[in-house]
């Protein structure tokens, strides 16, 4: 199982602030589980597009999308940031 | 005694408070840069009435910490700290606390305004204003971006 | 009401106290930077028991209110205060306190850093220093010189 | 008369913190003020030779040896500033 964070706007739009996940079979990139998160349509499809600007991280380090994802890893989605 | 570099905290601050306790006993300071980051009443040309901060429990403190390592690396400072609260706040009121230790003020201006840039862009906080159309989320800014680009090529490694 | 924005004291001050006054019910201030200046015990490798800051009254107020100028001429800032010590301070005292208050941390960071290295270079104090082997004018520095040298071209007109 | 004032290690070297001065006939710059002081002898020579970094301030404004200098100026003479 994986960990999966959204945070702020994409938290709301998704309607999900955190979820568990069986790795999908295939998924061992930060790349490829956003695209397969994005395969369930509607707004994830729309929020996850490669054209949004998503930033990601794991186990709490900014990734990339060729950053590997594992079982019990934390994967967090989030926009830019915007505090200070 | 180690006190935390980072807070993160709904609770305001006091500035001085913060500076005696970061130099406390220190007699080597000579020089001591800080910031306080202000809510103001106006964004991108709207009324702000108040404003959310949302944060990453754990990712904030450790992408903060990691900003001060960095820039105790690059300038000779003694300390650092960094106060930022979340929750809910207004205009007027302070958010953020950056204040850095030095011997001399070249180091402890440069050191202070790093960290603030690189927090900018780097630790997971996210506003969302309350105006008079409704909620917002605050759009990322580009010269935030610049500003955190102008400190150089040497990126601060994930 | 117009505070002072220069003040030359023996007593000590409160940065918070002082940073509370200068933004106060200005909701247009999102940034604050601030810089104090401290006494420390060594200095060219001797140690200091006590030093005493001796000023030139009226010239100082003077230089100080057109650094601040040249910095508000400068930077979108919008409003400064420094704050120096005289008379006898000790290790561990706050001599010095400079403020700039701005919308954006970039302009508030740089007037800072520029009244700071102005002050250094321009206004008429003088630190006696006493040491183990007695008392001592403290020499200038070139590299204040060339901190204040680095904000370029445009020097302050007398 | 101009005011004269020192201060710190040239106060001290002088023995003198202020006076007050009958511009001398034919002085009518800092430097000519310079020169003449430094006419003096004893410490008034060596603490203002040319080759003493001094500076002066005419009224309370940063001068130079071509600055002028006439009846009821304020002028300071002092070493490179240590404030801050």
């Amino acid at each position: 199982m994986v960990k999966l964070l959204y945070f702020a706007r994409l938290r709301e739009r998704l309607d999900c602030a955190t979820e568990s996940l069986e790795l999908p079979a295939g998924v061992s990139t930060v790349g490829a589980l956003r695209l397969w998160l994005a395969g369930r349509g509607g707004e994830w499809q729309a929020a996850l597009a490669q054209d949004q600007s998503v930033r990601v991280a794991v186990n709490q380090d900014m990734a990339s999308d060729a950053t590997p994802v594992q079982d019990h890893d934390e994967v967090a989605f989030f926009p830019p940031v915007t505090g200070g | 005694m180690v006190a935390a570099r980072v807070r993160v905290q709904e609770a305001d601050f006091d500035a001085s408070h913060e500076i005696a306790r970061l130099r406390a006993g220190d007699p080597r300071v000579g020089a001591v840069a800080s910031f306080i980051g202000v809510c103001r009443d106006l964004n991108e040309g709207d009324a702000v009435a108040t404003m959310t901060l949302e944060h990453y429990p754990g990712m904030t403190e450790r992408s903060i910490e990691r900003i001060i390592d960095e820039a105790m690396g690059r300038w000779q400072v003694f300390d650092a700290l960094v106060v930022h609260r979340v929750g809910q706040l207004e205009p007027l009121d302070q958010i953020v606390f950056v204040a850095v230790t030095s011997a001399h003020r070249g180091d402890a201006f440069a050191a202070c305004e790093f960290i603030m840039d690189y927090l900018k862009t780097q630790a997971p906080f996210w506003k969302r204003e309350q105006t008079a159309t409704g909620p917002r989320w605050v759009a990322a800014r580009s010269s935030d971006d610049a500003a955190a680009a102008r400190w150089a090529e040497a990126a601060i490694k994930g």
